[in-house]
């Protein structure tokens, strides 16, 4: 019945667990374009055009806020069943809640201490052992970003943290190869996503996740319609079916929280309960987006 | 007499010959799909990259930001050093396998292309699995006490690129030191040089023209591969990967700054290529080749100290293809190599890519054919048309070498993203840039052949009474036949292994294997990664071998 | 009626005029040659006439048809190429029947025509050879053969034997002025070899810097040179300068009155030229009418059948004589005094310059 | 004593035994020659004496000292290449000068001697050019000047002429000679061509498979082979098949005895050698003690100086005779009957083969 292309930038395990998945039910075909969520949005804008996607999957809710005329408002018929806290915009729908963890290899961390907060990472003991992704590249790097700077007093307090991680922090051009190079020993801490340290660690690798005792972001992964979608109906039975309790069960399995109140959890993971909340500000982060990435580009151009 | 004269033909309009009419269709062709959007680029770079006004404002801002000096010095530092080092590993070797009779030659020289011809990007995290901070030849050495020097920054960069890149100049200089006329070193031993005053006054002077082309590859490609100094890098930035890192940032927009980052790299290129032009000019080497080089036998001892260097070279150069391949042989669980070995990885790439692999394979193809096709008819108007054309062309096929993929692709965004072109999203726009990028390496295999062949040949088809389009076909073509077939093998071995440009170009319909291996890597996902990589490595090495068997100077086709 | 008219065709490279002016007309079954030095315009006279570029004045015609419409694929002139080029991808009676295969013959009669002109090039066994089988003189056969096959017009051949070694190109021009003779084919025939040119030709045409100089038999060339050119180009030959005096032209160190035209003007200069083979050495037969010169030995060279003695005159000219080999000229050496001698009517008088005319 | 002594060389390249046995003394300041066809083993001994390969036994030595281990760098021997070797990066000057540094000459003795070397081969203004700026004749002298500059015992030239146009080839064999006199150098030269090598050498040496068949001085080679090879290699040559009867040795179609020792037995088959220039053609003074024999016209050719008539037996041999150019032998025509003749003496007889010896 048709197809529907979807950019999307969510991880592989999550992907190859879905998607056939939709397709069987729906008998939809999905042509997949996976890349950061940078690159879709330059693509998205260099297509607008003439559309070719039809929805954009798995990407910070940010990013698309920030360029909300590419899209449509589109609300799922299953909207109700969606924990409210995780779906703070018109212009996407939630998928998954992302949190913000570190992963540890504490064989790699040689005499420094296993860290547990966003300051213990600007310590001068971490020089050269963090692993962090690119906040002009990766949409969660831009939410470690926002988390770091909501969670101290002040934000120059915060700026005064992100600069030190900042500066103990070798650069990586994915979020995917965070955790890889922590779980390979090349470096001891990783800023990443819960759920991807959650594989690793499920793989049986000596790694740890940590939450920040500051707090941290408790992010929704969006979706959201393209304007003028080619296949704007199977865009929207997309959209439908992530949402549905099939999906979300699915989804806990891959390790990553569900955005429906009626699914529990993966029982590796503590309780969202437990997870020290940043209340991540969602608004304030898309609001000022242009501002932080200039803060963020001159922190670069000092560092290097 | 002059009545049958008047009564000759009068005179009449002549259609335009064939050879004219191909001659335009290719000046069209290279116009719309090279110059259009190389200049469609560069324009881009003029408009300021905040406030769109027209000036000189990106340039300005690329030359007095510490940031992007800095890389900038970076990138001529690690171009400069990797030049060298390919060239003291590529220069001795060549001069071994070329003087020396090493036992199987021929091993050596098909590791070097296969170095050539390994999947891009990949290498680099193949590295850091053998040297990096715990890398399994560092933890071995560790065991030890010994410490290995770090694999990352400018000094694991450097050395990466050297072994990646010799090849070029290795198999440059060692056709080039095979063809010397050996009279030249006889005069030299003849006037009282020793062995090594005959190889640094007399035969390293007159292989000059192989090194430096080979050096000025390996120049062009060092400064351009943004893969390796992104991952071994640790914050040392280049060119190349600041223009990357803007053209995928977040902000999106026009990649204003990645354009004229880029614009600057090709100038460099351009200066290191017209330097050694000019050197070359001061220069003339034609002799005739009446005494051929032979290759002495070496004494035991040395002998096991030749084969230890050439064989160690080549092998540490095949270091992280072998890495590769073992890799996609260990079993996996999700990201995390679970120890043993297993086929896991194979059967999910079967599963997952097909679409890759057949799009990988059907684009190269095609555009493969197509530059059989041009590349036949562009060496015959090259070589056999002496006119302004011709030498147009000739300049312009040395365009694709410098200009870097990312490049060409975002011209080809750009000029191609409206009608009546609009083509952006489609395999014809993949293909065509296969088609425009790779051209240079058929045109170069069929001009060289075309120029052995001696002109007379077709004049001689005429005279019997073929017409031209006719003669081209049966008697051209069929005598550049190991020619077009080097050729296009040569076009599909680097075609079928690009990156650069297909990263920005694919959709998810049009997806290639090496973009695929460049998503996984960067997702962490090696076992699969790895399994593609093999993948690609075995069909390329299939037609290297096809390569090998049907050319005369084996390697040298090569380069 | 001429089988080939060539009238006033002028040809330049950019600046370089190749050729100019040039007229000839070839009688038909002829044997001509182009003789001449490198650059002299040969080649650029043949490509001409096969069509392979426009002249940029002038026209040719072929057996009374003006062919200057006539692209060079449908000229029907036989072509033999001085690097043979011969098909290397098809075999020997692939080659010859090439021509015959564009003009649509049947297969039978490019058969049997193949066949027979294999067999007068003797070369009827090699007829399923490919071309890197055969010697350098076969494959030379095999591009004659494969241009008579079509029955040109006429026949050209631009230095077919430069590229043989020397004793195969002295049988193999026997071989092919036989065939052009037992098949009277009207040929034109271009070498810078004069030995060649005069061996095997019914008229050469000697060439210089685009111009002809002289088209004439063998016999005439060497004999009757029109101007200074022909003498020096065709044979040896030695030139001395002299000018005419009151008491008439002779040589300095001779008072032998040499044969001229008493028109000249006195002061006039000339150069007196005496082929080697006609000068004496030490001849103490040497009448008192003979011209005697004394000069001493440079070089003195013993080349099997003849000695070359090389001499300097007084005047420093160089002077070289060749005579039949004797003990008594071996004997010679560098600085020994020496007479020349050789009688009057031997010597040619032309105009200074490299082109001066034959006076007389 | 002798400037260079080879005694009993060998050399075998695997199973190709390039040279046999090879035993030569070389006069001070001779100009000898080596002369054989491709193949024979010339290269293989020169490049020996220059020490760029090692013979498998046998001795050399220059100047009455073995050069057995000396190094090819410290022989001091000079060599001028067949394909010049002028280093193309370097200019003229420092081509010549290039020795001259490897054996640590001081700047201003450098310059002087380069200086006079190059004004000697008359490249004085050369110095500066590079070597693509220079014709072949001129790089060719280059190359001289580069191996005479460092004064070696020996000069060693591999066919140094063989590239260049046949007119500058005399030039220069003239010239090269001239400055070997003058220089009194020992020179070994190596070449194919024989004229050549007569009209240059003290001493001829013919090779052929790797063995020496005569060294001699070029007029005793021309006219005294040693055996059948050189004969027919240096000249022209008829080579006429007989054998002894009881009447003695004659040529078929005639009755005139030729010399020869009787000791032979009856049956032996010979070879009867006449050169084409002793061969009158149509020669009514030719007397009863003359051979004659009747032949059939195949060719005749005019060369300028000379005539060429080939003409074929009844015997089915060709046979060929040179004379001077007369209008009666011009006037022949193929299938003419015609008559040769020549004295007794002036045949050769040898053993039947390639390198049948000389009887007599
Ligand atoms: N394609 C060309 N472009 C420019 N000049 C040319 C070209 N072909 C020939 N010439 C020049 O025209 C003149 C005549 O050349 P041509 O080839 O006819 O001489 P040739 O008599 O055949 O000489 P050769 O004996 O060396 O073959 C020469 O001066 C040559 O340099
Ligand atoms: N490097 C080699 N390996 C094997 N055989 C060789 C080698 N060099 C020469 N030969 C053989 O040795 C023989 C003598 O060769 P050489 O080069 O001395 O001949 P030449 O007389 O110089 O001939 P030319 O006149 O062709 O130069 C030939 O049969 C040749 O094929
Ligand atoms: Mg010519
Ligand atoms: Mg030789």
């Amino acid at each position: 019945e048709g197809s529907v292309v979807v950019y999307s930038a969510a991880p592989e395990q999550l992907v190859e667990a879905l998607v056939p998945l939709f397709e069987e039910h729906t008998g939809i075909d999905v042509e997949l374009i996976r890349a950061g969520s940078g690159e879709l949005m330059n693509r998205l804008r260099a297509e607008s055009g003439r559309p070719v996607a039809d929805v954009i999957f798995s990407v910070d809710g940010t990013v698309i806020d920030f360029s909300s005329e590419l899209f449509e408002p589109y609300t799922p018929t299953e909207a109700d069943a969606i924990n409210p806290a995780l779906s703070p915009s018109e212009n996407w729908v939630p998928f998954t809640a992302v949190v913000t963890a570190f992963i540890v290899n504490p064989e790699a961390l040689g005499d420094a201490e296993v860290p547990t907060s966003w300051a213990d990472l600007a310590k001068p003991e971490y020089e050269g052992l963090i692993s962090m992704a690119r906040a002009d590249q990766s949409g969660s790097a831009y939410i470690q970003l926002a988390n770091v700077l909501q969670v101290f007093d002040t934000e120059e307090e915060g700026w005064e943290i992100y600069r030190g991680i900042f500066a103990n922090s070798v650069l990586s051009t994915s979020s995917g190869a965070v955790p890889r190079f922590v779980n390979d020993g090349e470096q001891g801490v990783g800023i990443t996503l819960e759920d991807a340290a959650l594989r690793y660690k499920l793989g049986d690798a000596p790694v740890e996740i940590v939450y920040p005792s500051e707090g941290t972001a408790i992010a929704p992964d969006g979706m959201a319609l393209v304007a003028g979608a080619p296949n704007a109906d199977n865009g929207r039975a997309f959209i439908d079916f992530m949402v549905s309790k099939q999906a979300q069960e699915v989804v806990v399995e891959v390790g990553r929280r569900p955005v429906r109140t009626d699914v529990e959890a993966n029982e590796a993971l503590i309780p969202l309960s437990e997870v020290p909340d940043a209340q991540y500000d969602f608004a304030w982060a898309a609001d000022n987006r242009d501002r932080l990435m200039d803060e963020w580009n001159e922190i670069l151009f000092d560092l290097y | 007499m002059s009545s049958t004269t008047l009564s000759g033909p009068a005179p009449r309009f002549r259609l335009p010959g064939f050879w004219t009419c191909v001659t335009i269709a290719i000046a069209a062709i290279l116009a719309i799909f090279l110059i259009l959007p190389i200049t469609s680029v560069f324009v881009i770079s003029f408009f300021d990259a905040r406030t769109g006004e027209f000036g000189l404002s990106n340039y300005v801002q690329v030359l007095t930001r510490r940031f992007y000096t800095t890389a900038l010095w970076n990138t001529v530092i690690i171009g400069t050093l990797s030049m060298i080092g390919a060239s003291l590993i590529g220069i001795p070797l060549a001069f071994c396998t070329s003087r020396f009779r090493i036992k199987g030659r021929a091993i050596v020289a098909t590791f070097a292309v296969l170095v050539l011809v390994s999947p891009p990007f990949i290498g680099a995290y193949a590295w850091i699995m053998l040297f990096g901070a715990n890398g399994a030849v560092t933890n071995f050495f560790g065991n030890f006490g010994i410490q290995i020097p770090s694999v990352y920054g400018i000094p694991g960069i450097v050395a990466v690129f050297s072994l990646k890149f010799f090849p070029y100049i290795y198999l440059m200089t060692e056709s080039a030191l095979s063809t010397i006329n050996k009279s030249y070193e006889d005069a030299a031993e003849n006037l009282g040089c020793n062995a090594f005053q005959r190889f640094y006054k007399v035969t390293l002077p007159l292989v000059f023209p192989a090194v430096s082309t080979g050096a000025i590859i390996c120049f062009v490609l060092a400064i351009a591969d943004f893969g390796t100094p992104a991952i071994l890098g640790r914050g040392v930035q280049t060119l190349s990967t600041i223009a990357y890192a803007q053209y995928t940032s977040e902000m999106g927009g026009t990649p204003t700054m990645a354009v004229t980052i880029s614009m600057l790299m090709i100038a460099i290129s351009m200066a290191a290529l017209l330097l050694q032009r000019h050197i070359m000019s001061t220069r003339r080497y034609a002799s005739a080749l009446t005494n051929l080089p032979v290759k002495k036998s070496l004494p035991m001892g040395r002998s096991v100290l030749v084969h230890a260097f050439c064989y160690g070279v080549v092998f540490l150069a095949m270091l992280p293809s072998f890495t590769v391949l073992y890799t996609s042989f260990l079993a996996t669980s999700g990201p995390v190599f679970s120890g043993g070995f297993g086929l896991d990885s194979y059967a999910r790439i079967l599963r997952d890519s097909p679409q890759a692999i057949m799009n990988s394979f059907t684009f190269a193809l095609i555009a493969v054919a197509a530059i059989s096709i041009a590349s036949g008819l562009i060496s015959f108007i090259v070589v056999r048309r002496d006119n302004a054309v011709s030498g147009t062309l000739d300049l312009l096929l040395m365009v694709p070498y410098l200009i870097p993929g990312i490049v060409m692709a975002i011209g080809f965004v750009a000029t191609f993203r409206h009608p009546p072109f609009d083509i952006t999203g489609t395999a014809l726009i993949i293909i065509l840039i296969l088609f425009i990028r790779r051209l240079p390496y058929g045109v170069r295999s069929t001009t060289s052949i075309l120029r052995q062949i001696k002109p007379s040949i077709e004049e001689a088809a005429v005279n019997l009474g073929a017409s031209p389009a006719k003669t081209f076909a049966t008697v051209t073509v069929p005598l550049m036949m190991p020619g077009l077939i080097v050729g296009a093998m040569m076009s599909f071995i680097t075609a079928i292994n690009e990156l650069s440009s297909t990263l920005i170009l694919y959709t998810a319909r049009t997806i290639t294997m090496p973009v695929l291996i460049y998503v996984q890597v960067i997702n962490g996902e090696f076992g699969t990664a790895a399994a593609l990589s093999s993948l690609l490595m075995v069909s390329t090495g299939i037609c290297v071998f096809i390569v090998f068997w049907l050319s005369d100077r084996k390697e040298a086709a090569f380069v | 009626m001429a089988a080939v008219e060539i009238s006033n065709i002028k040809k330049s490279y950019g600046d370089v005029v190749a050729l100019s002016q040039i007229s000839i007309s070839i009688p038909s079954g002829a044997f001509f040659t182009l003789l001449g030095p490198s650059g002299c315009g040969k080649t650029t006279l043949l490509r001409t006439i096969a069509g392979f570029h426009q002249q940029d004045s002038g026209g040719i015609s072929i057996e009374g048809k003006s062919i200057e419409h006539v692209p060079a694929h449908k000229r029907d002139v036989g072509m033999v190429f001085q690097d043979y080029a011969i098909f290397p991808h098809i075999s020997v009676a692939d080659n010859v029947a090439f021509g015959l295969k564009q003009r649509k013959a049947g297969a039978s009669e490019i058969a049997e025509r193949s066949e027979k002109i294999l067999k007068m090039v003797q070369l009827g066994e090699y007829a399923k050879r490919m071309p890197h089988e055969l010697s350098g003189g076969q494959q030379q056969r095999v591009g004659l053969a494969r241009a008579l096959v079509i029955n040109p017009k006429v026949l050209l051949m631009d230095e077919p034997l430069s590229n043989l070694d020397a004793k195969l190109r002295v049988d193999l021009r026997r071989e092919l002025r036989e065939i052009q003779q037992s098949m009277v084919i009207t040929t034109i025939y271009v070498t810078h070899d004069q030995e060649e040119a005069l061996a095997m030709s019914d008229i050469v045409c000697v060439m210089y810097g685009g111009i002809i100089q002289q088209a004439a038999a063998p016999w005439e060339i060497y004999n009757n040179p029109a101007n200074r050119f022909v003498a020096s180009f065709v044979g040896a030959n030695n030139f001395l300068n002299t000018e005419k005096t009151d008491a008439g032209i002779s040589l300095p160190g001779s008072s032998v009155a040499l044969p001229l035209g008493q028109k000249l003007a006195n002061g006039t200069k000339f150069v007196a030229a005496i082929r080697p083979e006609d000068i004496a050495v030490n001849d103490n037969n040497a009448g008192p009418d003979a011209i005697t010169l004394e000069a001493k030995v440079r070089q003195v060279n013993f080349t099997g059948r003849e000695m070359n003695v090389a001499a300097i005159l007084p005047s420093g000219e160089e002077i070289e004589a060749i005579t039949h080999p004797s003990e008594a000229i071996v004997a010679l050496k560098p600085q020994d005094d020496v007479r020349f001698s050789f009688p009057p009517h031997k010597v040619k008088l032309f105009e200074p310059g490299v082109t001066g005319a034959r006076l007389q």
